[in-house]
């Protein structure tokens, strides 16, 4: 990994933004960011992702090719929380297993968007279908999850409404945001795309400019938490996203993705999910500890992967591709 | 104006489980009740912090007025949802204006 | 109607972010847009409408056919409001008849911008004075509303503070926002215009689109309110509008409107407000029941014009003016 | 240290309405009050939502301490407005610190 | 079921002095608390608005459910703060949900 | 002064939407903007000259003649706050005097921000260097305050917490931003710019605009509270502000500044802190009464110096450099 892909990474006004936050938080700072600004952020990341995605899909149409992508998304959406969890049993208890490896099954809406952006500094686009990729992404791992615990908890009842997990899983926010959009930007194409993409389009590295001094400022908060997880989870945090980086790329060279579209799948496999999972998580494993696997991928997994993941699996795909 | 002698039951839980909480109230058949959205706080389960990156953590602050036997009813119920989930409830006397 | 006019509303992101919204609602995801999100859709979009509608009156100047245009609008304002109650009152109590009348005899903003949205993909522009036209008819129902009933309603004391009903009319947030936003775009003109215009104009739609998919969430948790509104006002709330609209274009013609106003003044007919209007009921009528009112104007009105009043009456139109 | 016997007068009442039940706490001379605004609930009147689109439908809970005389002579005063618009109203004792 | 008799005590302060309030509940031990942010109210410091520019002169409203001893000690040392700095501080009789 | 820079400054969209603003509040419209909107432009406003000051810093690197403005900006931030408490102690106690003080002595980011969209509207620009001057004015003044309250305030113990002053002062939110998105925006130079451009540089006055109603609505309803400030005060309020100004002018003629810089610097000079300062000055002097110190500042200066200020500072300059 070249020294100026790390640069290059950091010195854009995101991933600096992000560190800024960081800092406010460790200052103690009052800068505060109203939570219902974080939500107008994320809101309008996933829909702008979700219609600029469409867009490109009415113009590509579906082929072969990517089909080939879905489907290592959904092989990898079921395989990693499955090994993640076992990994995780060496040393915890079932419950705080299932919990951490459903969340690092999941996805990071976040980092992707990032790793997008970084992309297109360096001269690169996105395909749409990465974002139908990341959707499929989201929401197995929270299913996967849940049958483990099922196998290897002995809950006196489960305890576990499944119609609901299903209903939360499919029909969550970011899901039912990234679908819809992803639908109307294909049907809408470059008509629809045209009128909204002052907003959509333009502002968007601003928009992610902005949100990640948000992300900075709540992953700083939580910095402090980080002695509670320990040494074996604190190595887990990022041994596992660089472990399910370099899987993910050699899937992609072995299934033949152009290096982007590795990149890009690379990221996904390697991010956690600090929303949706963690709350579903909340719901029917209220035996795990938050303090656990939200802090593990909001306060180590996260930074990581964009201040050093992104260079780094970047290089790693340059490396089998080039 | 006339005031009755009520009971003013008080739950704090994580929004996640305020459905819970609701469900117990409807089904006991109390006249109404009051939320507070999005309050934060400490407890066994650790703080709750003003930005959590998922609303779902948040907790919601109910209390309703209701007769003294509503209230116990209520009570037992809602004590297995905060044994298994977190959470604080509590009781006290009020005086309802009657309307 | 063309079927492909109605696809061509439909085919739009604002609208389909709205039956998106619904769709959220309906399977009861998590998505929720925060209120101070919805604030800022309104107020930019009011705000938007309001300057770039001076802006143009700065162009154009006042002339005898805006005139023209602003006294159909008060005319159809005061008479709306009074021939809905009479046909209200052959199956509601007095306090319902007159809530939801005044309701119907205002407006819509969003509707309007919808539809005026919909003129523009289809390569045609509005005139700065429907927005004048538009203030001009959000209040005067409430007023008529309420004269209605100290006429028909036997309250022991008529239990209406004018005073404060004619500020709250007049001063209500939408009414200042529009006049103030009207009267400083026509100050500040071309060069005040394009200083703001990047914001105020080029991001349009996509708020639109934004705020869309917000009401299709607070109108999808509404629909489930329909059943108890009953077929009589259901029906009401459908057909008054077509009438509405018919009439609007009908006095349009006779006035020799260009089609394009006819039909934004159609629009205006036909939409019923659920902010100002309600808001001044349950100050003035405690008696009726806002699920009534509110209801009917949310979930069935407004609805029905997104989808189908806004080709269905540029259809009308086009038969008059062609 | 020293703490007075006081009473909490409560009320939930929509922001609409709001405007009533502080110009009778205001003219009652009660030395303070609180509010928290857009609160939720349910009650004779159905459920406000977290997204009414008009801010007028949401509730507020405003709470005072006062002395008993002032908290009867403010509930016998609000109990008009709540029968009229609808809202809740009720008492309780409490233990005032005096600063 | 199980009901402690316990104390609620109940605090009004502005956001930047909550800080000193949370320290002493902390210091004393309480299983927990519930804070309220960005409540506005009126008292001897004047009327504090829904849109103050700062935000640390809004107020925070926090309540916390213990032992009665507890109860007193925290309330002994809140009195100076709000006797320095504003706000309210009231003592009520709950019972409380064990679990 | 020619009336027409009057007129000039007034018929600008953000300043004419002030004063929709405060006529909104006067005649207690329902109009609200919830307090998280007053952040996303606030904090939008900070980051946008912030990132923009920064980039134009890169351009042109650091000279003698900016070091040079930065020392003035230095000076006149311990220096105004001593000679304003000592006209103040004429009239008022120790703490009032102090606390007064200290808010004059500091700025208002948003009188300058308006100040530079007024040069923009009459075709100049300003320079990235005075983002960093305005940066180096906001904390001083709380330092000097307090440490004229240790001299002359007979207080038991001092309680002041020096240790939470120094690091509230200079870790304040709007401190951490600015001197955060400086560095950003140096650091990522041309390329970091224009990726964000659209949102933080194309839509700055469309912004400020918004943010003005805000601030009209929130000055609008603390005119209610100047009678209680007094004759006295009130003169303060518009002679201090003046007075700074022809200092600060006075101080960039000595010192060679060109004619923009030196305008600017005189706006820095004549405004008043509403925000940083006043939260320093409650938890560091709660003996001092907000209803004086903030109501001084926020609802006669503020707007005096939006309105009539920034003409006239303007005019004072040209008169000199002309
Ligand atoms: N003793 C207490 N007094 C007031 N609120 C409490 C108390 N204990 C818990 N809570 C509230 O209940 C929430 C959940 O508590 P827990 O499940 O114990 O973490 C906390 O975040 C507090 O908001
Ligand atoms: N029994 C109750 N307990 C607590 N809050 C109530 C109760 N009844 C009514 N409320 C509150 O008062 C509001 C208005 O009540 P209502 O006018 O009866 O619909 C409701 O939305 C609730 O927030
Ligand atoms: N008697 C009271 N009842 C309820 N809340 C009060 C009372 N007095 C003061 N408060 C609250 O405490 C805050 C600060 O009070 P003060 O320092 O007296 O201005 C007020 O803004 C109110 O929110
Ligand atoms: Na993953
Ligand atoms: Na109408
Ligand atoms: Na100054």
């Amino acid at each position: 990994m070249h020294i100026d892909l790390i640069l290059q990474n950091i010195l854009n006004p995101p991933v600096l933004m992000f560190f800024l936050g960081i800092f406010a938080a460790l200052v103690k700072s009052d800068l505060e960011i109203p939570q219902s600004l974080s939500k107008l952020f994320s809101l309008y990341l996933l829909i702008a992702i979700g219609l600029h995605g469409g867009y490109e899909l009415a113009n590509s149409g579906i082929s072969i090719y990517i089909i080939k992508v879905l489907t290592m998304a959904s092989l990898m959406a079921v395989v990693v929380p499955i090994y993640a969890f076992f990994i995780l049993k060496i040393r915890l208890d079932t419950y705080n297993a299932v919990a951490i490896a459903a969340s690092y099954g999941s996805i990071s809406a976040v980092t992707f968007i990032t790793a997008a952006s970084f992309l297109s500094s360096i001269g690169l686009g996105y395909s749409g279908y990465m974002v139908a990729a990341m959707t499929l992404m989201e929401s197995p791992a929270i299913i996967i999850g849940l049958l483990l615990l099922s196998l290897f908890a002995r809950r006196a009842d489960s305890g576990i409404r499944w119609g609901e997990v299903f209903r939360e899983s499919f029909f969550n926010s970011s899901v039912i945001l990234l679908v819809g959009t992803l639908l109307i930007g294909t049907l809408t194409g470059e008509k629809g795309w045209k009128s909204i993409e002052p907003l959509f389009g333009g502002l968007f590295k601003g928009m992610l400019t902005f949100f990640l001094l948000d992300m900075g400022l709540i992953a700083g908060k939580r910095l402090g938490d980080i002695k509670k997880v320990g040494a074996f989870l604190l190595g887990f945090g990022i041994a596992l996203p660089v472990l399910n980086a370099i899987l993910g790329i050699f899937l992609a060279r072995i299934a033949n993705f152009n290096m982007s579209d590795a990149f890009l799948f690379s990221i996904l496999c390697a991010s956690a999910s600090y929303i949706a999972v963690p709350a579903a998580m909340r719901m029917s494993v209220p035996e795990a500890n938050p303090s656990l696997y939200l802090t593990l991928s909001l306060a180590v997994t996260f930074p990581f992967n964009i201040a050093i993941g992104i260079p780094l699996y970047y290089s790693l795909a340059s490396l089998l591709w080039n | 104006m006339e005031l009755a002698r009520m009971k003013k039951v008080e739950v704090v839980i994580d929004n996640t489980h305020l459905r819970l909480v609701l469900e117990i109230l409807e089904s006991s058949g109390v006249s109404g009740y009051t939320i507070i959205r999005d309050v934060i706080g400490k407890g066994d389960r650790g703080t709750v912090l003003a930005d959590e990156p998922s609303e779902s953590f948040k907790n919601s602050y109910i209390f309703t007025i209701c007769d003294e036997e509503r209230a116990k009813s209520i009570t037992s119920r809602i004590a297995p949802v905060i044994r298994r989930f977190g959470g604080a409830c509590f009781l006290s006397d009020v005086e309802w204006l009657m309307h």
